[in-house]
Parts: structure tokens; C-alpha cells; sequence
């Protein structure tokens, strides 16, 4: 999220970081448009959760859970299933996060993951129905960061893809006005898997997957979720309050779709080899 | 009680909408500054059917203390809505999402201001959406520039700030509920008119790289007339000000007034850049 | 309300207040029973209130709205409606107003606006009843200050007046079940409009409508509903600890008296006019 | 699981009430001083089927630090009904209700004690509804002000407090559930005996001038009944305290004493006037 | 609950208490299994309580009262009745009990007299049911210190056992889908009474029913709960980090088989005397 | 959507439990100790198909301020559990019953703990349930004595920590999920090697004084094992560590291994004891 520890590092990193980008260079040598190593666990909860995924995103890792429950629709949309994206930032994962009640950073990071599933409408809501009027799924994916050096969001995303990519939940149907199994698995109705990309402002450079010492020195960040037909399905600026061109903008949205491909596609086979 | 239902088409045949504007068309606009005497700085916003007040206090002593910054003031945005300002009551608590909206606020206006004046100290700028019709959070960044004008918080610039959408296929501009509710998509965005940077930037729907780079085109051409608009505002503001007006806070108006100046100054050299 | 900011004032003034009252003056040049000037804009949310009003008494104002909603009756009164009103001390109105949870004053002014309407049954609940121990009309009214220059008591009874003698909502009946709209539009079902007045001691003297500046000062206050038939029917002495004599409550419920046909009157005429 | 029903007729023919008093007669009140051990000061009173306990900590250091007041202890009252005193069941958080009543509880007590010899500090009053049948709030007050005289902090004098209310139109006094919840108003206040003064005064139902008037007189000519009680009560905890009782506190139980005996001397006193 | 007062006791207390155990004497004078003199007073909230009891033991004193409400039923055991006990540590008792939300201290006080009537089955839930699946009756014992002198756990167990003991309740049935009183009144199915008894370790030694002075001192306590079979229910060990060996885990648990039948006789008879 | 059913049988005709194990057989476990990058130390334990994660923080300083103890430490335990870690899915705020465990966990693990040598200061002790299958308290506790050791906290020796219940009328050392759920009785213990002291404590059920007493031995008993595995976890860590991979931290590290050499030295002579 990287604005809280603004004061936490010194002029001289942020110079020092700001000077290696100007001659082509990243703290830890990456390309400006490259990712960190990116490992997928699938089904790490395979006993408790429907679904779920552990990721790890070069230093920052976070597993996410799915649970499939069944409920009431809401009244105005009385055909559709439920899907709910929570996230945390759980202490275990970083000095900086305090122990409380969510703070704006967490906030962020729950609101950004979850429009970045539901704008995209990754699940097929109106295939999770029951019922009309009665009943339907509802999905709920939560996240937990466990390591935190950079870019919560994307790891978020990802891994929360992977384990709505894992779920598996029993068919229901009403008899008698009581919710029964029919014995069948069901996988979730995922139609166009939005993955978030996320890339930081420093100076007058955009580098893809910060870690946390580019996220403390960054002007501001832009989160891009892209669909499978390289659709934009949602934008964020956040972390900090720095201005943006159009022109880095568009350097910022042509990273993003660089990347995106081979992301979701690392993802898939990584889920269908564990031959969930 | 809505009874709201979506509209046959939001962009008829002869390519206007629903309501009848052309797609880079804005609403009906009106801005007024001064409008709560309690503040030190405030400003009203109607645009369409959207009715919001933003109030500014400050800078003042920052309370609790471990927010304080050493370096500048603390930027704290409040954005609330009225239970009562959309279809359905809203429940009084702040939500996730009004909390989330205050924070790209401050996001959106602090780059257009001196805050490194004001060590230590906070800048509120409190908003109350009296009435939402779309565009809330744009409407919301109008005002409160406008506010902190008036509150005499030395600016780089007023900050004008838009939603462009898509229906039916058409980049459109300045969306109103339905636009929003029943269209493709939602980019709102705001502007530092000397430098045409971005500082909110959001998105919803779907829109391809072309799409969107041209849609945040529309944005930033709709924000210079808003610009001009609020300019507009402040001078009836300042015009209103007359020194028989001022009895006792003399030397503070004074103050305000330099600000004002060059504020009004300041941003009509922009354009000419 | 009054107590909280009791330090903000010096001697100096609180003698200066005091000294003018025993001269017959009040601080901004009125007469003890004299109110301030009221302004009341009705209607100023009609896109998506049933009901509204601002209203501004001099240098206070604030605006109320009104949502009508349908849901279950209480089990103990299955025949009737149900009515709430809320207030919050929203900081837009007042540096004096903290950011958080509700204090000491917001919930009195909450509850003693809310107790000025409902103990005078100001709304007959029993005549929003859609289907006895099934349906019902639910009428919230909440109120935001916008600005705070004393009173806001008084300022906010009168704007849940306004707005509520605004509202209009679409008649509901129970078809198989579920509700419809009928096609008809309702006003609320208004009784006796009962309108609080605020009176405030300071020294051995009562003021009506009191300013801030007189708030600060004062010793309490005494907050009287008064229905169409001059019948009271809400009290509450608060905004500070000091007490009061007999004869001095005497007086304020006479300066009250005086007072509350010609605001009423000037409610509904205004509303009238409006053509709502 | 409440089964209780309006009765017929709040006054019979004979024109007494539903328990067989007269308009102006009290419940049964017992009230006892130094009730619990761990407090400075306390106090239970049963009226009727009201039961309530009283406990009163300090003058004491004052946490969190910002409520302090410079020029007089900051008096914190908390009154709060269990859970089962009432016929439903009540929620265990604090409703809006109790923190109001709090409030008003606090405004009662604090003209009749010097606060103003303990800058900075603060006198804590916790008051517990044991069984809710109407009035608590005035027995509240009784009973807290009895405790604070235990505690030893120096009063002007004792508060009394009872409710006024309207039955088949007859103005009554100290109202018990049925008549507070079936009858047509409800008066609670309390008085400072010394000059007749109200500390207390709220109001619901529809009263005329005149009746208000007269209830309010009604209320005060019963405060002063009330008053008695409480000096006896206090009488009696002060004629039960022998200096044999006294074994390591000797030096406070000193201080005590003086300000109880100044404080019923006083009570006895003001009565005369 | 004793660890929360440690730093306001001086070392000389801690050691003078423990000098006097090593002589086998307590500050107080009692043996080390000897439980401080206990009263109860049945019914002391008999106009609005279903069941209720005041306990003072020595100085700490507590009341408990009972509620008893109609419910659906948790949908997993849609044949049993709910039991529900709450306590708080409300400032009323003890100048050591902050005001504000629970604190550990207060939810484990209501956590571990809780544990002592539920593991214990002491109500029958199964005898809870007015209709399965439908209407089930719902008990609520809310517990309120009233002083604090030490071992506020045994005083709230047994005033919730004998508040259990004095309730009694209208029986309830489904008539045309409404609850409607059958005119019987209902005792609780109590089954078998486990009463929870209190152990400090000071120093090397173990005593039941610890005063505040000792509980400031003590390393830790146990909480044992001791049914009528002499089964022990429910165990905690709180109050303190201190380690405890096997061999003093046994005398305590011999302390508290010595009590419980005394005390539990006590209770009965008590409640049976007052004739409820 | 749970499809859990109570098995027929806990124990078989064979004296063997439901997932095969003997009585006094524990489930396989993995630790493994330094496996998150951003906590001071770390590890994570599998135990059966119950998964979690402990991160220590610390010695830090200590907000707020209040908290601080003058003459040690303040040792503070999180617990918390992932929402889907359970057959229903949790809610997201910290229930009673989680901040009741991280309480009884801090008591577990402060006795092993030298917090006298960092008074004023914090740590703090972050435990993540992934997946909760029976024994979660227990198998936080072994853990989190890892990560301590991890962190370089000095300590007296590892804490080992399992639950011990009662199935079908047979003493069982290990609950799995099941058998917690349907067995007759949960005994969850913690204990210092060294001395055999009892650091967490328990109970629920329904056992007689004999079976307690024998279920305590038991779990001493099986204590005695996880610490051998606990130190294995511990000494595998430490070998991977090669100077070669410290770069920047050299100091910490040097002061990190001289505390574990001392940690694995001592809790190797307390079994010898």
C-alpha cells in the first residue's frame, strides 16, 4: 500500500532508488516491466476450504480460501448468486500493519481485489442461481497477506483467481422447501479471469510489481485489471498522492498488457497440473 | 421506494441520451463558495441532480497527535452521504466505500496544494452529499477545491474533476445514475489543469486500451471548462466581498483576499501555457 | 448543545453576556423571546427523498429528509407503523464537532428531536399500517446540521416538520405475497405538529432561541415540544448542569407559548406555497 | 415473556390507582447507605419493585487525560439496567437510552456538590438497576446522592428526585411500570432542597400549562418528603459506624464523619428556611 | 481476575503472603481448603426475572439473573434449546474495572462460567424444544459483580446455578403457527449442577477461594467444575503465566472434590427454603 | 456446506481409533521454523491436517504506551483463524472465543520466556490458522515457541503443547476434528521440559479425578516427543544457515545463532535432568 511508512526511509533511498531508475535500473534488478518469480500452491486448505491458493510473489506472500455457502438473493436481484471478497492486513505480515480495526490501506486493498473481480465479473453470478427468489450461492474469497515486501494487491488477485479456479462444492437443490444435495461436484462459473497488474510511479518512471522499498519511495500507484480479451474491467490510483501524465498512463496500461498473458496462463496450467 | 427501471437505450438514434445531451455534454452546473458560515472555506456543487456542500476547517492543531505530519499539514477528507440522498436509505454508519472515496478525495486535491506551509497542522475538508444522482465523488473534488479557496489555503490550482462512462458503445461524459447503473462502465477522473496530470483516476466496466486512453481525453477536455467554472465561482465569490462587509476579522480577510488573487491569477496563467 | 466547548469562553465574555441580559439586551440585539430570522427551503432533495427541507435560523441551518420504507410491524404493535429519527452532529457544520462515534450531545439532540415527534405523535402510526402484523410504512427522518450558530434543537424540529409535511409516497398493498404499488400517492398521516422551543438560562434570565455564544454561557436549558393545541408535550432541561427556578421555567414555557403558532404557521404556509 | 396487559382503569371510582394509593402517595422506600465494601461510598434504594445500587469512586485521578477539568473534578456518572430488570430482555451493550439518562443523572448531582475542590480529578458514580417497575432514573439520583455523601465528598446537600405523571387525568406521583407505560405523561425531576431549585426536569405525554405547573409543584412538595428519607438513612449508616469498626483507616473515617455531620446539619438547616 | 493489579501490590505483600503459607496460615486466617462464608439470596429480581439470586462470599458479591425467551432453533440441532451466559465486569464493583468494552479479563470470567454450565449439560437443552425445528425455549443468565473481593468465579457459578434453580417460566405451545400460553408454569431442566471452584497457587502452595489480596499475589489459578458425580466438567487455568506442577494440580483438584458437595447442598436447600 | 457425520464407532473392535492411529499416537507432524521473510522469526506447523503459521515481532517498542510493564516485556499473542479455516466459514472479526485462546497462549508460552531482560518493550507473537482440524491451541503453541526461538528471544526451552480427550471411554492423545467434536472430553495442555511444570491447562467433558490425572501424564508423555521433533525443526533451521547467506544483516545473525546454540544446548541438558 506503501504510503503509511512514507517517513520510515530517508531522502538519500529515495534519490539513490530515483537515480538507478534513470539509468535504466531497478533496486533489485529487475526490467521495469518484469515480475518478480511467481509460485502458486493450489488447494492448500483442501480439507476445510472449497477452494484455495497460496501465492508467492518474490518476497510477498498470501493465501486465500474460498467458502461456498447458500442463501436468500437480494430483492433486487432475485436470480443472481453472491460474491464477496474480503481481505486483511493480518499483523503476521509486516511490522507496518497494526493490529485493529481495518484501517484505509486495508479497506483499499479488500475494495481494490474485489472490483477487480466483480467489475470483471469473473464469476458468473446468474450461474450461481438455485432457485429464483429463493435461493443461491454465495461465495465468499478472503485473503490473508503472509509476507509483505511490495505489491499486496497483485498477489491478492492472483491468488485469489487461482482458488476460485480450484473450487469445488456440492450441487444443491430445493425439495420441499429444504436445500438437499444431489450428489454432484460442481466448479464455479468463471467466465473471463481479470487478473490486477499493478505499477508504480517513481520519478518520471513507471516500473510492474514494486517491492515495498519502490512502494515507500513511489509518487503513486495504478492498478489495472485486465480481462482474458485484454479488456480494461477496472482502474485504481492509490498509494499516494502524486499526480500521473496521460502519457505515463498509457506506458503504465501497455506494461500491464505485456504481462497479463502469461500471468493468467501460469495460473491455469498451474491449477489443472495439481489436477484439482 | 425506488421505482426506478433501466431505460429502453441510453443513446437514442439520433445519438443523444436519455436526457437528452450530446455525449461530451455536462449536466447543468452550478457552484457557489461561501456558503456555510461555520467553516473557514466552503462551497456548494449542483450538477444535474447531484446536490453536495464541502466544508474546510484549518489549518488547525492536529488531534490525535500520531497523525501529525513534520513536514507539512495532514490532508483529512471526510466524505459522507446523507441517508436519505439516494434511492434506498442509506444506513447513517460510514461505509467501506465512503471511506474509500474520502481517501482518493485527498489524493485528488493534494497535489494542488502548498501543504508544506502548515507543519503539524490538519486541513479538514468535510463533504455532505445532500443529494446523489451520479458523479458524487467528481462533484465532491469541485467543491472542495472551491472550499479551500475560500478557506484561503494557498493552492497551485482549483481542481476540476469528471466522470466519463460508455453507453451503448459511446464514451460519454458527465454520467448521471442511470448512465451509471445501466451503462458499460464508470472512469472518473480529475485534473491539475497547469500540467494536465492526472490525480483520481478510477475505472468500472470494460473498455479497450483505445477506449480508455480516449475516454481520459474527454475527461481532461471536460475538466478545462469545469475549470473555468470554478474560476467563475470564486470571482462572483470574491466580487460579493465588499470591505463594508468586514467588521471584525478584518486582517484575516486580507489574507484571504491576497490568496484569492493569486490564486484567480495563477490559474488563468495556466491555461495560456 | 452548549456544554462542551465551556472553555473556550473567558470571564469576560460570560459577564459581558450577563451584564447586557440585566439590562434588558441580548448579545446580537433581539428580544428575549424573540427568534432569529427563519428561512425553510422545502423539498431541496425531491429526486430522491420522499420528503426534505433546509432550514435556517440565522446563522444555523439544517437540512432534513425523510425515506418511507415498508417492512414487518414490531410484535407488540402489529397495527401500526413505525417512525425513527436520527441526528448527527456532522463535523461540516462545526469545528466543535469531533469526527467518531456518537457523543453525549449528538445523542441527545438525536433523542430529543426524536422524542419532540414521536411523544406528541406527530405522525398517527397507527394509520401506516399496510397490512395488520404484515406490513407496514417505516418513516425515517434524519437530520445533518450544516451550520452551527445555537439552537440546532430547535432548527431540526422544525426542519422534521417541514420535510415530513413534504413527503409523498406511493400507496403499497399486499397482492399473493408480495407488495405493489397501487398507483395512488400517500402524504403522511400528521396529527398535532409539535415544535420544540429552546430556552436558555444565563444568570437569572431565560432567552429563547439562543445563539452559540449564548450556549457557551449558559447556565441550562430547557427544550419544550408544543403541539397545535398548546398542549406540551416533550420537555428536556439540558445543555448543563445549572438549575432552575419554578418562576424561571414559567417564564420560558410562556416565551414558548408565544412563539410556537406563528412558526408553525409559517411551516405549513411555506410548504403550502411551495405547491408540494 | 411478559404477559402484562393494560388494566381497565389507572383510578378507580374511590379515585385511588391501580395499587391502591392516593394521586400524591409513595411507593414503599427503603433506602440503606454503605451497601458495598469495595466502594468509597454507596447506597441501594427499593421502591417499590425498583431495586438499584449506587457506588461512588473518588475524587481519584482522572483517565483518559483530555476529559480533565482545570478548576473542578469532572463528575462521570454511568447508569446502567441488567439485563433481566426489565420485562424483555435488554441487550447487554449500552443503548442511546442509558448513555442520555447518564447524562441527565450527572447534571442532577453536580449543583449540589463543591467539585471545584478537586481540580484535575474525577468523582465516578455507577449506578446499577437490579429490577426496572418505573422511575429509575429519579431513584437513580436518590440513591447516588446517598452514596456520595458515603463516599465523603462534600455537598451543598442531599438530591431528592421522583416522577410526576397523568393517569385517567389525574396528576400522580412516583409512578410505577403500569402508569408510566399506560398513562397519558410522565414528569421526572429533582429538586435542590435548599432553594427549591429543579436539577432535573424532562417530560412526555400532553400536559396543559397549568398541569405542568402543578405537577411540577406536586413533585417538589414529594422531594421534600423524600429528602427526609434520605437524611434518615444516612443517620442511620452514621449511628451504626462506632469507632470500634474503625480499626486502620482511622484518618479518613475522620474526615468522613465532619463533612456527614456538616452535611446533615446542613440538610436539617435548609429545611427551616 | 487478579494478574490485571499486579504492579499496584508491593514485594513485601508478596512476600508476607507467601511467609505466612509456608507457616500454613492465610492472610485472612482460613485454612487453605476453606471457602469464605457464602450466602444466597433467592429471587431477588422476582417482578421482571425468570430466575435470579444474589451471592455474597466474604467481601465479593454478585447477582445473577435469569431470563427466559422463545426462538428458532440453531439450524444444526433443531431439536435443543439455547443457554446463554454473559458477565461483565461492570465498574460498579471494583475500582479496578476500566469502563469500555470487554477486556480479557471480562471474557474469560464469562467464558469460564459459561464452559462450567454448558460442558456440564447443567441445563438439559434436549427439554428446551416447543416444536422441533421451529420453537425452542431460550435461557439467558447475565451475571453483575457487585463487589470484588477476590474469586469472582465461584461467586458467579453458583449465583447462576442457584438463579437456574429459582426460575420458573410459562410453558409454551405452537397453535396455528402462533406461541400461545398453555396457563403451566415450567421449572428448567437442570440435570446435574456442576459448580465451578476456585484454586490460587502462591508461592508452593494451593487455597481454595482466593481473596483479591492473594489472587494479586498468586502465580496462577485453576478453575475446576465439579458435577454432582464428582465429574470434573470443565477445567481452566488463568489468571496469571505462572507454571504449575502435576503433583499441586492434584491437590487442587482434591480442594475442590472436598468443597462441592457443601456448597452445591447449600444452594439446593437455600432455594428450597425460600419456597420459589 | 459441511456434509460432516459423526462416525459410528471413535475407537474400533481393535482398540484403534477412527483414522487408524493407536490412542496415545499423535497425528504426522511437520515444522518447519524461519518460513516468513518479513517477521523478525517464524514457522509453521502441519499436525494432521491442521495447518498454521506464527510470526514474532520483537523485543519493540511497546503502542500504546500504557501497556508497558516497568520491569519486563509485555509478551503479546494474536490467535486468529483464517475465515475459511473451519467447515462453516468464520467470521472475519476476532470472536470472544479466538482473543479467550490468544490469552491462554501468551500463559503457555511467557513462564519459558526471559521477558525480564527487555523491560519496557514489546513481543508480540502473531499466530495464522490456515486450517483448523482439532488441536489448533495446542499446535499454536509448538509453533510459536519455534518463532520465538527463531526471533532470538532468550528462553528458558521450548514450549510443547498437545491435547489429550476421551473417545468411546478410551484416554486418546491428539484429537483430530471428529474426535473433538463427538469424543467425550478435550484436555489441551502445554508444558515447560525442563521441570514438567504445567503452563497451559483446559478442560472440558466429563472425566473423573483418576482419568484426569492419567490424561495429564499422557500428555507429559507425548509433550516429551514434540519437543524432540520441536528441536530437530529447530537445528535443521539452524544448519541451512550458512554464513555465505547473510549479506547485509551479518550482526543480527551472529546474535541470533549465539542465542539458538544456547536455546538447543539447554533444552538438550533439561531432558537430562
Amino acid at each position: 500500500m506503501g504510503d503509511f511508512s512514507a517517513e520510515v526511509i530517508s531522502h538519500i533511498d529515495r534519490n539513490y532508488i530515483a537515480d538507478l531508475l534513470k539509468r535504466g535500473d531497478r533496486v533489485d534488478g529487475r526490467k521495469f516491466d518484469e515480475y518478480r518469480q511467481l509460485e502458486i500452491e493450489p488447494n492448500p486448505v483442501a480439507a476445510k476450504a472449497e477452494g484455495s491458493a497460496i501465492v508467492r510473489l518474490g518476497g510477498t506472500s498470501v493465501v486465500a480460501g474460498v467458502k461456498v455457502l447458500t442463501g436468500e438473493p437480494y430483492p433486487d436481484t432475485p436470480d443472481e448468486g453472491v460474491v464477496m471478497i474480503t481481505a486483511e492486513l493480518a499483523p503476521i505480515a509486516s511490522p507496518l500493519f497494526e493490529i485493529g480495526p481495518p484501517k484505509e490501506d486495508a479497506i483499499e486493498l479488500a475494495r481494490v481485489v474485489d472490483r477487480g473481480v466483480r467489475e470483471s465479473e469473473t464469476v458468473d453470478v446468474k450461474n450461481l442461481c438455485i432457485e429464483e427468489g429463493r435461493k443461491v450461492y454465495m461465495v465468499f474469497a478472503d485473503v490473508y497477506p503472509l509476507e509483505y515486501d511490495g505489491n499486496l494487491i497483485d498477489a491478492s488477485s492472483i491468488a485469489v483467481n487461482a482458488a476460485l479456479l480450484t473450487t469445488r462444492f456440492p450441487e444443491m437443490k430445493l425439495e420441499d422447501n429444504e436445500l438437499v444435495e444431489t450428489g454432484k461436484m460442481l466448479e464455479l462459473p468463471l467466465s473471463n479471469m481479470a487478473i490486477e497488474h499493478t505499477v508504480s510511479k517513481i520519478a518520471d518512471h513507471v516500473v510492474i510489481d514494486p517491492i515495498l522499498k519502490e512502494e515507500i519511495v513511489q509518487s503513486c500507484r495504478l492498478t489495472m485489471a485486465i480481462d482474458k480479451n485484454d479488456k480494461f474491467t477496472a482502474i485504481q490510483k492509490g498509494g499516494g498522492a502524486g499526480p500521473i501524465s496521460i502519457e505515463l498512463i498509457e506506458q503504465a496500461m501497455d506494461m500491464a498488457l505485456s504481462q497479463t498473458k502469461e500471468i493468467r496462463g501460469l495460473i491455469t496450467d498451474t491449477v489443472k497440473e495439481a489436477g484439482v | 421506494m425506488s421505482t426506478e427501471k433501466r431505460p429502453d437505450a441510453l443513446i437514442n438514434a439520433e445519438g443523444l441520451r436519455f436526457d437528452g445531451r450530446r455525449p461530451d455534454e455536462l449536466r447543468p452546473i452550478q457552484m457557489e463558495v461561501g456558503v456555510l458560515k461555520s467553516a473557514d472555506g466552503s462551497a456548494s456543487i449542483r450538477q444535474g441532480k447531484t446536490y453536495i456542500l464541502a466544508a474546510v476547517y484549518g489549518p488547525r492543531e492536529l488531534h490525535p497527535r500520531h497523525l501529525t505530519l513534520n513536514d507539512r499539514a495532514y490532508l483529512r477528507c471526510v466524505y459522507r452521504m446523507a441517508t436519505f440522498s439516494v434511492s434506498d436509505r442509506k444506513r447513517p454508519a460510514p461505509s467501506r466505500r465512503e471511506r474509500e472515496i474520502s481517501m482518493v478525495i485527498a489524493n485528488a486535491l493534494e497535489p494542488a496544494l502548498f501543504l508544506e506551509d502548515f507543519p503539524k497542522a490538519v486541513v479538514d475538508v468535510f463533504i455532505q452529499v445532500i443529494q446523489a444522482d451520479g458523479g458524487t465523488r467528481c462533484a465532491a473534488i469541485n467543491a472542495a477545491s472551491l472550499a479551500l479557496a475560500d478557506a484561503g489555503i494557498p493552492m497551485r490550482s482549483l481542481v476540476p474533476a469528471v466522470a466519463v462512462g460508455k453507453a451503448d458503445g459511446t464514451l460519454i461524459v458527465d454520467l448521471g445514475d442511470e448512465e451509471d447503473k445501466y451503462g458499460e462502465g464508470d472512469i472518473p477522473l480529475a485534473v491539475l489543469p497547469k500540467t494536465g496530470e492526472i490525480t483520481l483516476l478510477q475505472q468500472d466496466g470494460s473498455f479497450t486500451r483505445e477506449e480508455l486512453l480516449e475516454a481520459v481525453q474527454l475527461g481532461v477536455n471536460a475538466c478545462k471548462y469545469l475549470h473555468e467554472l470554478q474560476k467563475d465561482a470564486l470571482k462572483r465569490a470574491y466580487a460579493k466581498r465588499t470591505p463594508e462587509d468586514d467588521d471584525e476579522d478584518d486582517e484575516d480577510d486580507e489574507d484571504f483576499e491576497d490568496d484569492l488573487e493569486t490564486d484567480l491569477g495563477e490559474s488563468d496563467l495556466m491555461e495560456d501555457e
